[in-house]
């Protein structure tokens, strides 16, 4: 006979504001198998979870139904309680009447009438609930880390550091991402490259880290602690093990006026090139869509010159597989460019870039080397408009999120600006400044106050070309909404991060989901940032929202730690709901009849063919096996079989066929 | 399928010549325009800053009139008239209950079957235009747009906000040559041309000053009240700027007519406060491209006879 | 007819199958099916226009896979059925013979492979007679529908003739015996017909190769094959998949295909 | 009472539209309390007999709604119940039973205020439709 006990929460008034708890409570006593049921205001909190254990403990509880949030919040929580107090966890089942009832109707009999018809679908599931017992998994102690910014590169070193294999892809030909591009960051002003160039020689000689640049992630299978991942290496054309990285083909290669992908299109580069000088690794990458050779069959230059003959013309790619434990997704963001405002022009006026160009304007390495020149000219500009907030905050535009990162490499942009053209003058058009990190409201000051740069608070209506200049319509809305009209020689648009193209196919190939934005969803907005949805796969940076640097690499120092948890077991938990196929005594010996279709739909391939043989070997039947390792517990064969000869435990057919008739109020008569 | 006209005040007024050119080339394109029966006035800006139910009432009692003749599409030259009733249409069809409310307001039963359509859209829609131009329109014109015939962006959905392009591709059908500007949808400083004459004498005059300077001969536009700014406003605007305009202002309809070969006087151009003379000097040889000095200047009288019909 | 007998004779002596399943004279003019096991008593096959059961429903009974290797007289709907029934891992390829009389001549297929060619020939899509049959009764509004159906389900008495009838209903233990829960409810009421009559259909959804059998078993005439022709109609424009012409297809409803039509779905 | 109050089941996938429901409460938007979930794993786990014994339950109305196609976190389960639904509607309909009380939809995790539209539009159009009366009439209920 059940021995069910039901705890129906306030959560504070959460739930009691509009559901009436002790009505709750006394009608779910009526429920036959119901032999405790109480009320209580914080059912979460120790004292709540202590009325649980008691009760199993008193009362010999065979099942516990706790009324109060989502089972996404709490389950595990009451789950673990049970445990402590004697009861297999998964005799625990919650019953959500604060999200989907209390908090989403008006107070009254109809809402206090849902949450009973809640309480009984739980109480009739948890009476046909079994006790089930956690599998057990291997795990790979690897991690592979996807993007080798300085999110990626952060990760890597962490877990490499803390003794294990780590396998770091990176699309571009160098590791280093958007930092590499930058000329100095705030706050302090320090060089990108200085304090990112050690890092990157730091992952380039680390012997647990294996570097696999210039690749991308073709596709993963598994799940956590047994991910099997296909990595594409795309040909380089040439050998890396003999490339010297002398550079002597990028100095003799005909073709120089390629626009160079790292200098944002300002600066130029030939078809065989390495990105930047302090590019790990340092060895150059044929470039097959404008190479002569590839478009022509002629030229070939770069491998005459070449001392060491490393150039391979006809080197295909190459799918590398590997077994990894867990993911880190770091595959950062991009920015919006000039050409998507049409109120700017739409990208046709040269002198109106975007704040990674003025980065490389701004970088000793850059197209200018160093020097803040016109694109247009290259005259040194006398007046530079920067405008904030370019695309970010514009629901027209369909990005409503402020990027975060604009208001503060705006000033520093003003300042750099200041300190390379001391006459010059900078006004930044923006709408409110969002400077909220360590030392950050400061540096803002200390543009405005120290280097002189004239901050208009006000957004710019529209650019266009009068005379050689761009005249600039904005408005100053703190001198009364007065129309300004600015004459500038170059305009920054500090435009909108974004989510990376085709960041929504990585996030297919991976199981994980995306927001709107095609930013990555992380499991809980404030309690689980790094975490994802999907067990092992964790994220960091960038790619799941528009983040600067302190917090990338506090970020990827995070997932880091998650995957060493990971890692510290041998073996992992896993929660046993997973599908099982029928199996009897003989002569029966299955109830499964051998068609197989289930075998076709499952998507993890976790259904095998078992032979069942009598003693004397003579084969009896053929019928379907789970694997308990692969099985995720998806159910579709479950649904599928005609025989229902495969069900899913925490699932089952009973208990899901039992919810509905309770919910109509039609529970079958036995206690 | 039946398309309505609704003429709206100015059109019947201080705009007649844009109704008359209008009519002329419907005429000559064989295309007949009847009038929405019983028509009243569309609330212009002054209704919804008033009520928000007679702002919506006006154009539905418009629109029910147009529906029960069997209008499927309605013709709305003024983009003041144009943007309310498109206004009403929208929000009328997005809330039931609102609008059996002002169905029942204005005692007839509107669906929001007859589509709003501008100027432009009615224009576009001529498959043969360049066939029946007889005297291309060969000058360097400022598509000016105004404020209302692509605003709200989320509901009248014509063309693109910032940058339209609809009103040049039109002209350079009529073999004009629009010029690349950034002014096509500044404000020329609307209703305030009585309250406050000095704004619309600062704001079209920063609009006319940056058409001059980039060579346009003449203005086009497609609604009474840039017009009426853009031109009756000229000496206020000459005054505060100290200096002469001589380009024209017209209508969109009467480049049109031009281009067709219509009579001038049919197209109602002496109305005009600035005098389009200059348009009417038959083209010098190759294409106006900066052919003409930049003001457009000729001398009062010059230019063929009004109302001789062109070869 | 003759050479049919003759080579089953020559089967059986030659030992190459041990039992032939046929066609013989039953009560009443009426044809009913033979399993000749010794070869002297072949003359007993027979086939003519009265043989129309759907003889591969023995190939799945134990009694019958426990006489060993068999040769199946085979008319067109048998062929699709094997071919079908060999989609599900149900016929060990090589473990029968087809015996498939035309005109006056015997095919005897071996292969798979053989039969698949043999079904290619035959038209792939419902008869028109079959459609127009299936397009009157979709003209009928939802009520006469459902008042057509409720009339024609009371008369069901719960025998499952018509699950023993069908070869593809060869589940070892069936949904219909489960009572924990009891998915389908015994008495022979309008609740317990119309749930048994749905799932029946569901269950040979994209597998019911259209034999008849399930029709001409139900004692109480109910037209159950109407309802296999619609689902084979709506797979076959959902999804162009047809059950019964190639030994490896998947199932309709085990396999998908990301641009699977979802109007109804918003 | 004068109006009639749908009593619909909802059955819901736990990965997207378990989760937007739930987002539909932490965002507070109302919607009408006639429907109640069940959680499932996938959409792929959900059985045609379910939504049979809802209606023998006395559902007036049935939603059935899981991750948009290419997001299911199992990666197909959602593909192989849309053809499972392509061919239940394709049955029910052709025994007379009204496939407008059977509502299926996508709502992901990110879509609070498509799960509260789909709510009260569901409602709304069983409303309509009136008490599952073909349903109910079907001697033998009860028993279940």
């Amino acid at each position: 006979m059940a021995r069910i006990g039901v705890f129906v929460c306030h959560c504070g008034e959460n739930i009691s504001a509009t559901v009436d708890v002790a009505r709750v409570a006394s009608e779910a006593a009526k429920i036959p198998g119901v032999v405790h049921s109480v009320d209580y205001k914080y059912m979460c909190s120790d004292p709540g979870q202590q009325l649980v254990k008691a009760a199993i403990q008193e009362k010999g509880l065979t099942g516990v139904v706790v009324a109060a949030c989502s089972p996404r919040m709490h389950e595990p929580t009451f789950r673990r309680a049970c445990a402590e107090a004697g009861l297999n966890p998964f005799l625990c089942e919650m019953a959500n009447i604060r999200e989907h009832c209390s908090w989403v109707h008006e107070k009254g009999e109809a809402t206090t009438h849902k949450a009973i018809d809640i309480v009984r679908t739980l109480v009739a599931k948890v009476k046909k609930n079994r006790a089930l017992q956690p599998i057990k998994v291997p795990v790979t102690k690897t991690a592979l880390v996807l993007g080798g910014g300085i999110a990626g590169i952060q990760a890597a070193l962490d877990i490499a550091n803390a003794g294990h294999k780590v396998i770091l892809v990176e699309k571009e030909p160098s590791i280093g991402g958007h930092m590499s591009q930058l000329s100095e960051t705030f706050p302090t002003l320090d060089c990108s490259q200085c304090i990112l160039t050690p890092r990157m020689v730091e992952v380039a000689q680390h012997p647990n880290i294996t570097l696999h640049s210039y690749s991308e992630l073709e596709g993963l299978d598994g799940f956590i602690g047994n991910f099997k991942a296909r990595i594409r290496r795309k040909a380089r054309s040439l050998d890396e093990k003999l490339c010297t990285g002398c550079g002597l083909c990028t100095q003799k290669c005909p073709l120089r006026r390629i626009p160079s992908e790292f200098d944002a299109g300002l600066g130029l580069r030939p078809a065989i090139y390495v990105p930047f000088p302090q590019a790990v690794p340092n060895k150059p990458v044929i470039d097959r869509e404008h190479c002569t050779y590839y478009r022509t069959g002629k030229c070939r230059l770069c491998e005459k010159v070449c001392p060491t003959q490393a150039i391979r013309f006809d080197q295909p790619d190459e799918i590398v597989e590997a077994d990894v434990g867990a993911v880190v997704v770091a595959t950062g963001f991009d920015i919006k460019h000039a050409d998507f405002f049409p109120e700017y022009g739409y990208g046709k006026y040269k002198d109106v870039i975007d704040g990674l160009q003025f980065e490389r304007l701004a970088s000793a390495s850059g197209p200018t080397l160093g020097e803040i020149r016109r694109p247009s000219d290259g005259k040194v500009p006398e007046t530079v408009a920067f405008i904030a907030c370019a695309g970010s905050r514009d629901p027209a535009k369909g990005i409503e999120y402020c990027s975060k990162i604009c208001c503060m490499y705006t000033a520093k942009h003003a300042m750099l600006y200041r300190h390379k053209v001391h006459h010059g003058r900078p006004v930044v058009f923006y709408m409110d400044i969002r400077a909220g990190g360590k030392m950050y409201e400061e540096f803002v000051r200390r543009a405005m106050e120290e280097d002189g740069v004239q901050y208009v608070r006000g957004r710019v209506s529209r650019i266009y070309e009068r005379g050689g200049k761009l005249v600039v319509k904005g408005a100053d809305t703190l001198l009364g909404a007065r129309p300004v009209e600015l004459e500038a020689d170059l305009v920054v648009l500090a435009t909108a991060g974004v989510a990376q193209p085709g960041a929504e196919d990585l996030a297919q190939r991976l199981h994980v989901s995306y927001d709107a934005h095609r930013f990555y969803a992380e499991a809980h907005p404030k309690l689980r940032p790094v975490e994802t949805n999907t067990a092992g796969i964790f994220l960091a940076g960038a790619c799941q929202a528009p983040k600067d640097i302190p917090e990338s690499v506090a970020q990827a120092s995070g997932a880091a730690a998650k995957v060493g948890a990971l890692f510290s077991q041998s073996e992992l938990v896993r929660e046993p709901l997973i599908a099982v196929v029928d199996r009897q005594a003989p002569p029966v010996y299955s109830s499964c009849s051998g068609c197989f279709l289930c075998q076709g739909a499952c998507p993890y391939q976790a259904i095998k063919r078992e032979e069942i043989r009598g003693r004397d070997g003579q084969l009896i039947k053929t019928v379907a096996k789970v694997n308990p390792g692969l099985c995720q517990g998806c159910g579709t064969c479950v649904a599928l079989c005609r025989s229902k000869s495969i069900d899913i435990q925490g699932y089952s057919h009973e208990q899901v066929y039992s919810e509905v008739l309770a919910l109509l109020n039609r529970g079958e008569r036995d206690g | 399928m039946k398309t309505g006209f609704y003429p709206g005040c100015s059109m019947k007024g201080s705009a007649r010549e844009y109704s008359e050119s209008l009519l002329a080339v419907a005429r000559e394109l064989g295309r007949e325009l009847p009038e929405v029966p019983d028509w009243n006035c569309c609330g212009a800006t002054a209704a919804h800053n008033l009520d928000r139910d007679l702002a919506l009432a006006l154009p539905a009692r418009i629109l029910a009139a147009a529906e029960r003749q069997g209008m499927a599409e309605v013709l709305v030259p003024c983009a003041a008239c144009y943007s309310r009733l498109s206004v009403t249409r929208h929000e009328l069809l997005e809330d039931e209950e609102l609008r059996r409310r002002i169905s029942a307001l204005v005692a007839a039963d509107y669906r929001g079957s007859a589509r709003v359509l501008n100027i432009i859209e009615w224009l576009e829609a001529v498959p043969d235009l360049e066939a029946r131009v007889r005297a291309p329109f060969a000058r360097k014109v400022a598509c000016y747009y105004g404020c209302l015939l692509v605003r709200p962006a989320g509901i009248v959905k014509f063309d693109r906000p910032e940058d339209p392009q609809s009103l040049d591709r039109l002209m350079r059908r009529l073999g004009a040559e629009p010029i690349d500007w950034a002014f096509k949808t500044e404000c020329c400083g609307a209703g305030f041309s009585v309250s406050r004459t000095d704004l619309v004498a600062e704001l079209s005059g920063r609009i006319l000053e940056d058409a001059v300077s980039r060579g346009a001969e003449a203005v086009i536009v497609a609604c009474p009240m840039c017009h009426l700014n853009l031109d009756m406003r000229r000496p206020n605007i000459e005054k505060r700027a100290g200096r002469k305009f001589r380009i024209p202002v017209i209508y969109v309809t009467q480049a049109v007519g031009l281009a067709m070969g219509l009579k001038t006087k049919a197209l109602g151009l002496q109305r005009h406060k600035v005098s389009p003379s200059a348009l009417l000097a038959p083209a010098s040889v190759q294409p106006a491209a900066g052919a003409t000095s930049a003001s457009g200047d000729s001398p009062a009288g010059a230019g063929s006879p009004a109302g001789e019909r062109r070869p | 007819m003759e050479a049919l007998r003759n080579k089953a004779r020559e089967l059986l002596a030659a030992g190459t199958v041990k039992v032939v399943i046929g066609y013989g004279r039953g009560s009443g003019g009426a044809a009913r099916a033979v399993f000749i096991r010794d070869a002297a008593r072949s003359g007993a096959l027979i086939y003519d226009d009265s043989c129309r059961q759907n003889l591969a429903v023995y190939l799945m009974k134990p009694e019958v896979r426990r006489l060993g290797k068999a040769a199946l007289v085979a008319s067109p709907a048998t062929l699709r059925t094997v071919l079908q029934l060999a989609a599900e891992n149900q016929v060990p390829e090589g473990g029968l013979l087809l015996l498939a009389p035309a005109g006056g001549e015997v095919a005897v297929l071996a292969e798979l492979s053989a039969v698949e060619a043999r079904v290619a020939a035959q038209d792939q899509d419902l008869g028109r007679a079959e459609r127009e049959e299936l397009a009157r009764y979709e003209a009928m509004t939802l009520e006469q529908r459902r008042d057509f159906w409720q009339e024609q389900f009371a008369r069901c008495i719960k025998c499952y003739a018509c699950r023993a009838a069908c070869p593809l209903c060869y589940c070892a233990r069936c949904t219909v015996e489960c009572n924990q829960p009891q998915w389908i409810p015994v008495p022979a009421h309008d609740l317990g017909n119309l749930e048994w009559n749905v799932m029946r259909a569901m269950h040979l959804a994209g597998r019911c190769v259209d034999c008849g059998d399930c029709s001409r078993a139900c004692p109480a005439g109910i037209p159950l094959h109407l309802l296999n022709r619609r689902l084979i109609a709506v797979v076959r424009e959902s999804f162009a998949v047809q059950a019964g012409r190639s030994a490896k297809s998947d199932n309709a409803l085990s396999t998908f295909k990301p641009d699977d039509p979802e109007d109804f779905i918003r | 009472m004068a109006e009639f109050d749908p009593k619909i089941v909802a059955f819901v996938c736990n990965w997207c539209t378990y989760a937007g429901a739930d987002l539909t409460g932490t965002s507070r938007m109302k919607y009408s309390p006639q429907v109640s979930v069940i959680r499932f794993p996938c959409t792929g786990r959900i059985d045609f007999m379910l939504l049979l014994k809802a209606f023998a339950g006395g559902a007036d109305g049935v939603i059935v709604s899981g991750c948009h196609p290419n997001d299911c976190h199992y990666s197909s389960g959602n593909f192989h119940a849309r053809r499972r639904w392509i061919v239940f509607r394709g049955l029910l309909d052709f025994l007379g039973i009204d496939v407008r009380r059977v509502r299926f939809s996508w709502v992901s995790a990110a879509e609070g205020a498509k799960w509260a539209q789909l709510v009260n539009e569901t409602v709304e159009q069983v409303r309509v439709l009136g008490p599952h009366r073909a349903y109910q009439r079907l001697r033998g209920l009860g028993v279940g």
